[in-house]
């Protein structure tokens, strides 16, 4: 089955393909993404091969090897980051294997020398997204200043875009923002201690930023566990998250969540395109993200449906 | 050899007393007490917070996320094992109970029965490989620290399973007269296994077990069944540490407890223990965990650049093991 | 003989290891109250049997009767609830429990899995009063001297009232009084019912204890014997197989020869005070002493092994300070440790690699092995010491102790070095095995190397020694040489009250 | 103790030829080659791309990336230590090419000495503190895995800096004849060690370190400069293998080399070395390394689910290591 190569009417139709796709790690993101993509390539009756780089541009090396091998015609990667990953990208093209880049595309992952086309959440808009919300809450309630936390996921280069977001939105809006701590907390165990410790080391803190699921997790976790009612702002959305926002305890306000299907669904069609032989026009897309707001629970109360 | 040994040899202690005084002058633990309380006295003098009652009940807190572990660790080191899989235990744990109670339909308190036998039949199981067929602990838990990984992220497709029961969340985030409930929890394992570890037959067998296996076979200890239970236990206490977290979080995550080994293992090592089997206390591994736990949440107090925290982390964990080689030294090489 | 039932009585026993046949269709009745001598050379079976019959070991063939009723036991623990008590040859007990926790090891007395410390207690001290002995039972006994630690290890044998009481050399590690003090330990026991099955290497021992003796050779009983009818030659040949002659050395006098090593005021705080003597070349030079008298600590302190030493050590006449092994060897003086299998050999090298360790960057070049030069060094080496073993690529750990022991001393030799010191170099090794090592020893001191040879066995001093210092409360007293060395005289010495 | 000498004794000697052959019957090797064999096979009866010339050179580039490691890890198993810390001493390698090439301007030949000499340092200092204050090597890598790690971090930010050296690359990504230059160095660091280990004084020394420290002591062998030099050696090949990542990703990065400790340590184990130490060969290790190489290869060409692939890498490892237990068997517990 896997032995089966893609004729040349496949590749011109779009059918039968083997798509390779690179993820960084598991999460409710990825998932989306692989989701997503099996069932668009599977209509279409090819194959999808996934791999994980779990953020080490050497191991993403290495499964990009590995699937050239496996004579993939075109592999959808994630890159762990634009610099890190170039040599990677480079080889994928060398080999013939059309390559798409998702997700997060910066630097040198942008070029389009590097790739056959580009689609990815604005992730610098993930952090506005959320950064705006954030930013009326402090111009309404707190008088346009305040003292805030950050919880980072800083190893990924999109989750600094996601930051520059946040804080320009906040700079756009004129808030006077003091970043009292930015502390390293990505997955939700960790990220719930480090909360509890910030609160305790700073108990004037007006509010969390976090720049992931896991953060926004733990944030409003580690915030409901200490007592405290400092409102959270979150990035990504996942059924608990939609969950925490219907919540009556009030602590999880915003999050701005990405739509992995869409990408995945655009990534797939941009790989085809290029496939067949034609360019990609515009070579690079940008998804807005999507605001989910506890003010509006129709929203997200629509992507729990969805979901389930 | 020790220079000690041999003037102890000359005047053998003559009372009890005597002798409970002399173990005391050499406590072990002496010079780790020492290190704790200087941290503490540091802390204490750099960050404002870090001696409120609320900081140190939230320091209680973290411990039990992997002090829970590291008690039971103890037990597995003084056998002469390792388990360095419990925090891909705890993932599964967490990840099980997920997919039981949320995909499932399993009533909660069968599905925790469930996860705890689980996880308890994997532990034997690594231990049953070590008493059968030789396969050092290590090996076993090296090759189950990426299978029941694996095995978390394929049962939840490494989605949060979010879950639904204000019952249960009291496990992770309750408090019982203002201590919040995971400290309880390890507090209680920390009764438990002092006192098997103390007081029953199969605790002083761990010793046994460690300090000369042979001889301890020899003398119709089951050296097979201290093995496999140490290792059963250490897995337990992973799966209850999963649950915590799980209640914590109100979800079944298979992202949890990464690095929980390394907690585990540095709690008990700075505590005392020999990775060589026969020695080691739970009281050692109380002051190593609270070492650790303190440890973090100073450097979180004081804003300490989070990739510097890993330095210190690391630097910290090694000079506790110094200063205890330095006073438990017998000789070096050669 | 006698009409009562035997308290044990084992028919056809058999065992094999692979393709090793260990014992093969061994007879042995045991009448109470009686006390049996096992003897034979190293892998003769004796540990086999006592395995076998204290449950620690199955039989592929063969039936075991206690009393009687046969016996099938699972596991060492129902050997011992069946009344069959055993110190083995190998240590067992655990350092980080106390004495009261290892004389009671396995059978802790308990309530629900709780411990009851106050019977614990009260067990250990009855076994300790049996024995006869005094020792801090609350004690760890990691921080017991070895001879303790051996009384603990037979009164942990005796916890439970055997009626079969079986020690596998219990005495290698003990001096002469306490080796009198347990054999009549045993003779007290047999009194009063307890049958005991004692293992030994030492002839002496023998007829002071024993009533009867079974010698065993090739994993076959060949004799049992009434001590009566036991002369040591006898016993000798029927133990190798043939008979073996122990012929006492040739004394040399060597007073005139150039002083090889000379040691000065050496003293070690606590053991060792004020130690001087000259070893010239080509003599042999015994050092008796209790156990515990410093022996080992004295080797130990010539050979840098220890760092609180005080004193002066000279090799051809030239001052060594901060010595360390490496400095000695360079100074061609080696030491070989009382303790083989930790300190001695390399178990899984083979015996040509463990040949040679000592001479690689010595006689055999620095960085580059050159295989043919190492090779026939080793197999001169072997050749030498006419070390049994199929290849220099079998691993030494498979070899017998006494093979293993003609390693160690081989690692010396093939370096070229001039000095030996030997650390009780015939413990635990066979007659055949024992009298060889004798050889070898003297052998070397006619090509002009000088030894230290130290054992406890004061029966070997006339054997191999030229002449014997007598080591008491840490010093260097008297000097026998020549006619004057006898194990009677020695012992007398060595007991003598400090001044 | 073995049975076969016992046999052997009773009817000395057998002819060279003869034992020879019985060592050869023996060679606890062979039931790892019949494993890795059987996994050929099995790979090339379902995918028709693995026994590809370009796909066997691509497993043989990535068995670089730990194979390199894992040769000088046999050595320090042998040696009786461990050394956890290589991926992070990896990543900071790379980290530090970067910062010294791209932030300071440091010519690349000299960089890439300086970052040898550091970790070399590195590795002296761990083994150093096993050999002078007998701390575990277990331990002190354990410190140095996330000391290091945080370093790389904190020396780069976390940022990949981009390096720009065509010549460079090429040691990463270039061919020779065809064949990748990290297989070249593969084979390079095998021939070099494997010489070490069998023709040179030191190299057997570390088998008499590894088998009775105290009698290589006692031997006249410099116990603690094996030991130092064993962790230098590993610290160095980790070096190397972050170097020739950095080549092939062109830009100096503190997130690579996650979890080589893992594959090097496996690649080593599987290879019938055993963690007491004196036992192991680089030979053995080979097998290891190509075996774990043409798993992960495998897994990818027939498109596992790559949470399914930890699983199967988990008991993949546990089964190769059984067998070896099983061929090489002396007796269990008790
Ligand atoms: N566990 C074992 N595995 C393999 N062979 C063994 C084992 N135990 C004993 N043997 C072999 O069985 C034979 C008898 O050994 P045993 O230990 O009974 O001898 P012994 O008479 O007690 O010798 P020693 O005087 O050295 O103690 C020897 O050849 C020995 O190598
Ligand atoms: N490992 C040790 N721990 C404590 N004390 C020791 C140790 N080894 C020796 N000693 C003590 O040091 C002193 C000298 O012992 P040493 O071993 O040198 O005596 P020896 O005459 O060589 O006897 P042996 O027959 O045991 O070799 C004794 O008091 C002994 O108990
Ligand atoms: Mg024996
Ligand atoms: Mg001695």
């Amino acid at each position: 089955s896997d032995a089966d190569v893609a004729s040349d009417k496949d590749k011109a139709e779009g059918t039968n393909l083997k798509i390779g796709l690179i993820m960084l790690q598991g999460d409710t993101y990825y998932q989306g993404i692989q989701t997503g993509l099996e069932a668009a390539v599977k209509a279409d009756g090819g194959s999808v091969t996934t791999g994980l780089s779990n953020n080490d541009p050497a191991t993403e090396s290495q499964v990009a090897q590995n699937m050239i091998q496996s004579k993939v015609d075109a592999i959808l990667m994630q890159p762990t980051g634009g610099d890190a990953s170039i040599a990677t990208m480079q080889a994928i093209q060398k080999a013939g294997i059309t390559l798409i880049c998702y997700g997060n595309c910066t630097d040198a992952a942008l070029e389009p020398e590097n790739s056959s086309g580009v689609i990815q959440s604005d992730n610098t808009a993930l952090g506005t997204g959320t950064g705006e919300a954030a930013a009326t809450y402090i111009n309404e309630k707190l008088g346009g200043k305040a003292k805030i936390a950050i919880l980072n996921c800083d190893i990924a280069s999109a989750c600094k875009l996601r930051k520059a977001g946040f804080k320009k939105a906040l700079e756009d809006a004129g808030i006077e923002a003091d970043y009292v701590t930015d502390q390293e907390a990505y997955l939700a165990d960790k990220s719930t201690a480090v909360t509890a410790d910030i609160l305790t080391a700073n108990s004037d803190v007006d509010l969390i930023w976090a720049s992931n699921e896991g953060g926004t997790v733990g944030a409003t976790v580690g915030v409901k566990q200490a007592g405290s009612k400092i409102p959270v702002y979150g990035t990504d959305i996942s059924v608990q998250l939609a969950e925490m926002l219907l919540d009556a305890d009030g602590i999880l306000q915003v999050t701005t969540g990405q739509d992995p299907i869409k990408t995945a669904e655009g990534a797939y069609e941009m790989a085809k395109k290029a496939i067949a032989g034609d360019k990609n026009d515009p070579f690079a897309v940008e998804l807005p993200g999507i605001v989910y707001d506890r003010a509006n629970a129709a929203g997200v109360n629509d992507f729990i449906a969805a979901s389930k | 050899m020790a220079v000690a040994d041999v003037e102890v040899l000359q005047k053998v202690p003559t009372s009890p007393l005597a002798a409970a005084f002399q173990r005391a002058k050499a406590w072990d633990g002496i010079g780790l007490l020492a290190v704790l309380v200087l941290l503490y006295v540091v802390l204490s003098l750099k960050s404002p917070y870090f001696l409120t009652t609320d900081n140190q009940l939230s320091i209680l807190q973290n411990a039990a996320f992997f002090g829970i572990v590291a008690f039971a660790m103890t037990l597995v080191i003084v056998s002469g094992e390792i388990d360095i899989s419990v925090g891909s235990m705890a993932a599964l744990s967490s990840s099980m109970l997920g997919v039981f109670v949320v995909n499932h339909g399993v009533p909660m308190p069968v599905a925790v029965v469930l996860v705890i036998a689980a996880a308890a039949a994997i532990g034997a199981g690594a231990g049953a490989m070590r008493a059968y067929f030789g396969v050092p602990t290590f090996i076993a838990t090296l090759a189950l620290y990426l299978a029941l990984k694996g095995l978390a992220q394929l049962l939840t497709n490494n989605f949060p399973l979010p879950i639904d029961s204000e019952r249960f969340f009291y496990w992770g985030d309750g408090r019982v007269l203002g201590i919040p409930v995971p400290a309880l929890y390890l507090a209680g394992t920390f009764l438990v296994l002092i006192i098997i570890s103390k007081k029953t037959v199969f605790g002083r067998s761990i010793y046994a077990v460690g300090g000369n296996a042979k001889a301890a076979g020899l003398s119709g200890i089951n050296v097979r069944r201290v093995k496999i239970l140490v290792m059963m236990i250490v897995a337990i206490t992973a799966a209850i540490t999963g649950l915590l977290q799980t209640a914590l979080l109100a979800s079944g995550n298979s992202t949890i407890a990464v690095g929980l080994e390394f907690d585990a293992i540095a709690a008990t090592i700075i505590g005392g223990a020999a990775l060589s089997g026969g020695k080691g206390s739970i009281v050692g591994t109380v002051m190593g965990v609270l070492f650790i736990a303190a440890l973090l949440n100073g450097m979180v107090l004081l804003s300490v650049n989070p990739y510097a925290q890993q330095v210190v982390r690391g630097a910290v964990v090694l000079a506790a093991v110094l200063v205890n080689v330095w006073r438990t030294r017998k000789s070096s090489l050669e | 003989m006698d009409a009562a039932v035997p308290v044990l009585d084992c028919s056809n026993l058999s065992k094999s290891y692979g393709p090793v046949k260990a014992l093969i269709d061994v007879d042995f009745t045991l009448q109470r109250g009686e006390v049996r001598a096992l003897l034979g050379k190293n892998g003769a079976g004796k540990s086999t049997l006592v395995n076998l019959i204290s449950g620690s070991v199955q039989p592929d063939d063969g039936t075991i009767r206690l009393s009687g009723q046969e016996v099938h036991w699972d596991g060492p623990g129902a050997a011992r609830a069946g009344g069959i008590s055993v110190v083995h040859q190998e240590f067992s007990l655990v350092p980080g429990l106390t004495v009261a926790e290892n004389i009671t090891m396995g059978r802790w007395p308990a309530r629900n899995g709780f411990i009851n410390q106050e019977r614990l207690q009260a067990e250990a001290q009855r076994a300790l009063d049996m024995l006869g002995v005094d020792l801090p039972s609350w004690q760890l006994v990691g921080s017991l001297p070895i001879a303790q630690q051996q009384m603990v290890e037979i009164a942990k044998a005796l916890v439970d009232d055997p009626d079969v009481l079986i020690l596998d050399e219990p005495t290698s590690a003990l001096n002469a009084t306490e080796v009198d003090v347990l054999l009549a330990l045993i003779r007290r026991l047999a009194a009063t019912g307890v049958t005991v099955i004692y293992v030994s290497h030492r002839m002496k021992e023998i007829p002071q204890v024993a009533d009867r003796m079974t010698i065993m050779r090739d994993g076959r009983e060949v004799a049992t014997l009434g001590i009566e009818e036991a002369n040591p030659e006898r016993v000798a040949a029927l133990i190798a197989g043939e008979a073996t002659e122990v012929e006492a050395a040739t004394f040399h006098d060597r007073s005139s020869a150039p002083v090889a090593l000379s040691v000065r005021s050496l003293a070690v705080d606590g053991i060792l005070n004020d130690v001087s003597f000259d070893l010239h070349q080509g003599e042999v030079l015994g050092i008796a002493g209790f156990l515990g008298s410093g022996r080992t600590e004295l080797l130990e302190a010539i050979f840098g092994l220890r760092h609180d030493v005080s004193g002066e050590v000279l090799v051809g006449g030239k001052s060594i300070r901060r010595r360390k092994p490496r400095k000695m060897l360079a100074q061609r003086v080696a030491m070989t440790s009382e303790d083989r299998k930790h300190a001695g050999i390399v178990p899984a090298l083979g015996v040509g690699e463990n040949v040679v360790l000592t001479a690689r960057g010595r006689v055999l070049p620095k960085f580059w092995l050159r295989s043919r030069a190492e090779a026939r060094l080793q197999a001169a080496t072997i050749d030498q010491l006419a070390i049994r073993t199929s290849s220099p690529a079998q691993e030494v750990g498979t070899l017998s102790g006494g093979n293993q022991q003609k390693a160690v001393i081989g690692r010396a030799l093939a370096a070229e070095m001039q000095v030996l010191l030997l650390d009780e170099p015939t413990r635990g090794i066979d007659v055949h095995a024992k009298t060889q090592i004798y050889g070898l020893i003297r052998e070397l001191a006619l090509s002009g190397h000088s030894s230290i040879f130290v054992s406890s066995e004061l029966e070997e001093m006339p054997l191999v020694c030229d002449r014997v210092i007598v080591l008491r409360a840490g010093r260097s007293c008297e000097v026998l040489a020549g006619e004057q060395v006898s194990a009677e005289r020695i012992l007398a010495l060595t007991m003598k009250e400090a001044d």
